[in-house]
């Protein structure tokens, strides 16, 4: 460090000093490091365990320094109810891709949910299957082109892409559900705000947290993590609003 | 006038993924594209050592954690 | 003869299409073909390869761990691949980006600035995979030029036909450097 | 404290999880095996269980791979279908070697099929209805007191080898009451070091996973897996001999097929033929050894595998006599029961 | 018309269903699979098949279900983890008897393991990896070639005998490029009156049903289904023999680890060793009367299966010898190749 | 008949002659009936294929006079999926109950609508498992008694009732949602013309339709099939309310 | 007069549910406490045959489809 | 010895429960018993029955089908059951409800008016059961009648103690009659 200047950002180190597999510019592990901020932070290495999903964050045990345990795809909801429950007073989360949390593992998320599971949802919605090689998710746009859907997904077969936030919110028991995104340092900062309140809410046991980070895959979008953003402006927000859909009072909160 | 702050970035670590770059305020930040990491990819450095004004939006942007964010202590 | 090599590199310098054509080629020769490519989410790490076997007599497997010939194109894949070489075998590396070069003594070792020479002498830095491709097929004779031709302008989509002459050029120029 | 009771066969099967520590059951209704839950849920207010009725079967077998993983005695139930619905998740805990407790209450398919009793489903728990390569402990129990006896054997099983221990009974099973003296309950405190509590400054992290993606570490895992079932194989082997002295014509048969059995020897003992019954208690491991050398003996004749499907244990019946002496079968499928004259009818109609 | 090209078995197997017909597709990526649905996406336009990408190989394999019912000629692909999902439904379609194909692309397990190919799903296929009494009709394809032609028999087979038709391939033979010849396209005209297509006056009602409650016909369900395995086993073994004359060493050994097995004999041949290959074709029906008439022949000495799992169909050669020889085993797990060289070494090692 | 009179309401002939097997006062009846109704009236018993869940309704297929597919439990919807794209000019109809749709079915609901899979939902929510024994549904009320929830369903662990037809409503492809009942005269009269109506809507090809009925179990309920009609109306309906949530524009549907 | 309508109830069909019963404005059904159906159950029947005023309430609420109803022509 | 029974009925006539009673006696005696009810759906239907076994012996098969005694309670389950008596059997029914009487000559057929001698003897339609029972445990002998009191303490809740007095009359009616 040079003289007369002090350190004010740094690398977590709950975050393993280790390369992470993510390609350039991947926001899963801008995710995975605010995760580690905040677990560093709020001193919880030893109150905190993290589902992974099969997903291209299926290794993400590898980087972050906490228990964690791989669930099979789309089952990291019923795997993080499973420990949660019998560990009460840990922080958990899952953290899901849109294949895992919003196809395979539908009935899993919804399921959590409606009981309002007392954990914490981290998914990250790409608009693809990121680790198979770029097929379509049921979050793909409207005319997007992937793999499995190379002429633009085509709503008139196979729907439009669904809004699980907005999906989840009508469960009773669903505490907090906020749409984030990490395309701009600001939203990068709210969504770490919305990963932290989320865990406090959780702490306090008032149901679900549910934390949908609208995220990038510019390997299989076939463009630079630079128009990635672009996209994600462009293209993806409009149709995936970030903001919050539901909290609970503030009272509670606090 | 010592720059406000300053960034070190992992050469490493760093992807060239270049999200810090264009989120710089003060375009202190490039890609080297005259040289690679052992990954093959051109790694973020800081072109302007002057303007830093330690904002921190680099950092924070840096998917992978390469950036440490130094500030004039005042 | 069976031949049993490996193109390795990272993603995005061509090494599956490298073997793609070798095998192609070969396989409109009458000879026994396979291309195993490496695949899943190994490739996020930014490497790629493949492994291409020709052969008169029907291949055993498509995956082997040991080559006749490896031809690589980033230091990751030579530190991976060079001790994977037969003894007396053949390892093409590029010599431009590779700054840490082979050390084994049991084998042919041909540096080729594929590179450098592809930027400066073709003006296209894409088509170096054609020149290590061509540098190749001059060593081990393992299909004729006009092979990797009507490779070239079978599995090119039509839209990049006008390409051909310039890989044709780069592997002319591979050939001429070995 | 141990207690007499006359109960259900599913009931007992939840009191016995309850008595042996149960911390988390999950699981869905079907029948035959539904009373398991209701049972539990009759009696969660008196105890310190975890219970929830999962969406499916699939988030069941999920749930316990996670309470599993998070240290805690935990267990899930379901007949077929359901059971084939776990499979995947199955094939994850064997992989990723957590201890838990299956049960599968057998009911005659394949498909929807019938709710009667059946052992069709052998093959699947015996040979791996999950993709790869592994094993479950397989408890085949043939009576309501076995059933106790089984489930606080296979809790403990599945602590000592960290393995997924399943029993494998049936509807008949699971439905009837009988006699059973439950044994004093135990207090169960986990000693788990591996399991993901939350990682504390003394050690490393736990991670819990299946994954590994390079061949070679894969491998690695497949051989700590089968040098596991090499150790449970000679260490865990069960079974039962009736009237095998002397003996000339074997039946082998399991669960409740063995009861049946039992009155079939009895029966041909009283007519002069010189029958007795080699009953597997554990199918995975088989007792390959034990009818191996029944198989060696001069006077035995041959072996019968009397079973509720169409002819499944038969064939590790024949993969353990090698050879040595013929190997029949005889078997009912899609929820009959066979009789004991039925059984005995056959043998004396073909192969006496 | 028939056509040679330089294809990914993966895009074969695809482009194969295309000519042999296909009328609907469902499916769910995985690795490494993927490549089929990939390409029936992209060929989709061209052609007249319905593709739907499912939520899950959970939904893929009961739109099969329905769509088979409705008498379409269909197909789903997967790898390992994903054809353990689908368990239950392909029960279901056994015992309602519909004719449909599947492929599994098997990557080495159990859990979620590794991506490279492996054999570790033998046993899930050959011996039913649902509940209840069934077999699919199993092909092991060895080639990109036989992946292709492999597809053209599965949809005939499943339409001749109403029944569920399935490859076991592995992620190598889906992965590599092949030189491959094309057959014809065939114009495929379903005849199948007990579709569900609308009940006209000429005729009741068609049900499409896997559910028998008594337990009376679901054993008479159980009979039929029993009887037309028996005429599936009577006609429809496949087999290949390689160097079988005179031979004295016999590799047992399917899809590619039967090819690299192929080269061990060669190498053998080459030293003076009477080597010899019998490679299943079918897998189930498994051939178990060559290899028992093999085991009969004097000169023969032993019988070594080698296979990229832990030891699974070696089971089966075993029942086929049925101790007249001994049995061997030579394997790799968790998504290892074995190589020609380690082969011949293990032999030369510990059998000869 | 006696003379001087009309027949002016009798049992549908394409509801077979055949004792249902459903107990008493079931309302699994009385939809049977009003499907065979309109096969009936429409004269359209070559075009509608049905299928079978694994629920109480299991053994439909004995009774309606059509072709008929039975599903494995949960996955009705995958199986209609199946045949309506085989068979796209027929009228495909899953009837499902509360655990078959709602709870293991969930994730192949979700995407059938999301999709837009151009068949119709006939939902039977009685609000538990009739055909296992009276086990609690995810749509089972608050504090309601059954086998699994002795004490009564207990929120805090296993949540509030899901409301399917709110949650379906929401997705884009979804073209026709309506909430029914059998509990009187009118309703019932409803019943069969909401279930005409999503008919009509499938034979357009407009979207998925989706018509729950909320529906009884007297013998898990345990009680007469007169006081399930009290329970309906005094405790079912307040939280179910009856109505459309969703429909097309009239002119689509004419 | 004679009634405006009339029901046919198919003893065996019925199952006793009583829905007809309670749903017909006119009071004109009732259970047959005193003899069962073959099933043990206690069927439907019309009490009083000169109320019925074929409103149909009775067989659209009747789940089984027992009865039919008949109209007087006018 | 083993004696083999099936009781069969409508659902709610008391069936499951006749046998449990019996069962549970037994056991109290020190017999070997098992109870096994028809289960699933098809008690939909509307008809219940459950087969005991009770010996001296370990018991086999808990499901049989063929009853040394059967106790039918209506005409489905005589049409079900009759056929399946052994011959030599004991069939004794309930003659109130049912019409159509046995007609098997080569068993003991035993008719009862349970339903009429609740409703009018003992002002209870609901313990027709137990003078059923009270019938079989007097020919056949199966249990002492004390063991059957027991088992009624020990099965009904508490709840329903205060009817142990009309439940041990109906046993006793039952026993009178046969
Ligand atoms: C049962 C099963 N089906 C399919 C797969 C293959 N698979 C792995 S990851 C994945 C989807 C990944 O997409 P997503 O969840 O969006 O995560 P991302 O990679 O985009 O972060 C699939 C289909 C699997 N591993 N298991
Ligand atoms: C895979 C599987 N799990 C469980 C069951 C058992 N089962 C049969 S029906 C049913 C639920 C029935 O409830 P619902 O769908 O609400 O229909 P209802 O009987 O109430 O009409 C269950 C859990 C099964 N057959 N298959
Ligand atoms: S494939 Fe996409 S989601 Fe996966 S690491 Fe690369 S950019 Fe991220
Ligand atoms: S801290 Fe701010 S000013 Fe300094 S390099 Fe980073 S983005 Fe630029
Ligand atoms: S954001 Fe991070 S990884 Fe990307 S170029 Fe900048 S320092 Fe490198
Ligand atoms: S159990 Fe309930 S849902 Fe099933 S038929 Fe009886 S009343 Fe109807
Ligand atoms: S038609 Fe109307 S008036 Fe006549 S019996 Fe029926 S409900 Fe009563
Ligand atoms: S509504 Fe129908 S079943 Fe019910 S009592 Fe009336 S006629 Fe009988
Ligand atoms: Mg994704
Ligand atoms: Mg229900």
């Amino acid at each position: 460090m040079k003289p007369g200047y002090e350190q004010i950002y740094k690398r977590p180190e709950t975050l393993l000093p280790k390369r992470m597999h993510y390609c350039p510019g991947c926001f899963h592990s801008t995710i995975h490091k605010i995760i580690m901020e905040i677990v560093e932070e709020w001193d919880i290495q030893d109150k905190v365990i993290g589902v992974c999903p099969v997903g291209c964050s299926v290794f993400a045990y590898d980087y972050l320094d906490i228990d964690m345990q791989e669930a099979a795809h789309g089952r990291a909801a019923a795997v993080a109810t499973g420990i949660k429950r019998m560990l009460p007073d840990k922080i958990v989360f899952s953290y899901q891709g849109d294949g895992d949390l919003a196809a395979i593992g539908t009935a899993e998320t919804i399921h959590a949910c409606n009981r309002g599971e007392n954990f914490t949802f981290i998914f990250i919605n790409n608009g693809i299957y990121g680790m198979t090689g770029g097929q379509m998710a049921p979050t793909t746009l409207e005319g997007q082109k992937t793999t499995t859907s190379p002429y633009g997904r085509e709503p008139a077969t196979t729907g439009m892409p669904i809004k699980m936030s907005e999906l989840v919110s009508q469960l009773i028991s669903v505490a907090y559900v906020e749409r984030v995104s990490c395309n701009t340092p600001a939203n990068t900062r709210k969504a770490k705000r919305a990963i932290e309140k989320a865990f406090k809410i959780q702490m306090k046991g008032l149901g679900t947290t549910f934390i949908e980070v609208v995220s990038n895959c510019p390997s299989n979008w076939k463009c630079t993590p630079e128009e990635s953003l672009e996209w994600i402006k462009e293209k993806a927000l409009p149709y995936f609003p970030l903001g919050v859909f539901k909290e609970p009072a503030k009272e509670e909160v606090e | 006038m010592p720059a406000k702050g300053y960034v070190e970035i992992s050469i490493e670590t760093c992807k060239g993924c270049n999200l810090c770059v264009i989120h710089c305020p003060t375009k202190c930040l490039a890609l080297n594209t005259s040289d690679t990491n052992s990954y093959g990819l051109h790694y973020a450095y800081m072109v302007d050592e002057d303007e830093c004004i330690a904002c921190q939006n680099c950092a924070i942007m840096c998917p992978d954690a390469a950036i440490t964010v130094f500030k004039k202590v005042s | 003869m069976l031949q049993e090599m490996i193109f390795a590199g990272f993603g995005g310098q061509g090494v599956l299409s490298m073997g793609t054509l070798l095998a192609y080629a070969a396989m409109k020769e009458g000879k026994e073909v396979s291309w195993m490519p490496s695949y899943g989410p190994e490739m996020r790490g930014g490497t790629a390869n493949c492994m291409v076997n020709i052969s008169d007599e029907p291949i055993s497997s498509p995956i082997v761990s040991e080559y006749d010939v490896a031809v690589v194109l980033n230091q990751p894949s030579l530190k991976k691949f060079e001790s994977r070489v037969k003894k007396d075998g053949i390892l093409i590396w590029e010599s431009t980006h590779i700054k840490e070069p082979p050390t084994r003594k049991d084998i042919t070792v041909i540096p080729l600035p594929a590179v450098e020479k592809a930027t400066n002498d073709l003006k296209n830095v894409k088509v170096m995979n054609m020149l290590l491709l061509g540098a190749l097929v001059k060593l081990k004779n393992t299909v004729k030029k006009e092979s990797l031709m009507i490779a070239l302008k079978d599995t090119l989509p039509r839209r990049h036909h006008h390409l051909i002459p310039l890989n044709e050029q780069a592997i002319n120029l591979g050939m001429s450097l070995v | 404290m141990a207690e007499t009771r006359f109960m259900k066969g599913n009931e007992a099967l939840g009191e016995a999880a309850i008595r042996a520590g149960l911390q988390g059951y999950f699981g869905y209704p079907i029948t035959p095996q539904s009373e398991v839950v209701e049972y539990l849920a009759l009696q969660e207010p008196n105890h310190n269980y975890v219970l929830i009725q999962a969406e499916s079967e699939l988030a069941a077998v999920n749930m316990v791979y996670g309470a599993a993983a998070a240290g805690a005695r935990v267990m899930t139930t379901t007949s077929s279908p359901g059971f084939s619905l776990m499979q995947e998740g199955i094939s994850y805990i064997a992989c990723s070697e957590l201890p838990c407790v299956f049960a599968n209450i057998v009911r005659g398919g394949p498909g929807l099929g019938t709710i009667q009793p059946s052992q069709s489903d052998y093959f699947q728990a015996t040979k791996g209805g999950g993709h790869g390569d592994y094993h479950l402990i397989v408890l085949g129990p043939n009576s309501v007191q076995e059933t106790v006896d089984h489930i606080y054997l296979a809790f403990e099983l599945a602590d000592k080898y960290r393995s997924p221990v399943m029993l494998l009974s049936d509807g008949a099973i699971g439905q009837m009451m009988e006699k059973v003296v439950l044994p004093d309950p135990i207090e169960y405190k986990p000693d788990k070091p591996w399991a993901t509590t939350g990682k504390t400054p003394d050690r490393e992290r736990n991670i819990i996973t299946s994954l590994f993606i390079q061949a070679e570490i894969m491998e690695q895992r497949n051989l700590k897996l089968q040098e596991k079932f090499k150790k449970i194989t000679e260490n865990e082997v069960r079974y039962e001999e009736y009237k095998l002295d002397d003996v000339e014509y074997i039946i082998v048969s399991f669960g409740l097929c063995s009861r049946i059995s039992k009155k079939v020897v009895d029966q041909a003992r009283e007519s002069g033929i010189k029958m007795g019954l080699f009953r597997p208690i554990t199918l995975w491991p088989f007792p390959t050894k034990p009818i191996e050398e029944l198989a060696s003996i001069n006077s035995v004749k041959c072996f019968i595998s009397v079973e509720m499907n169409a002819g499944q244990m038969v064939e590790d019946v024949k993969l353990s006599v090698n050879g040595k002496k013929p190997v029949y079968f005889y078997g009912r499928t899609g929820g009959i029961v066979p009789t004991p004259d039925e059984i005995i009818n056959h043998i004396k109609e073909n192969l006496l």
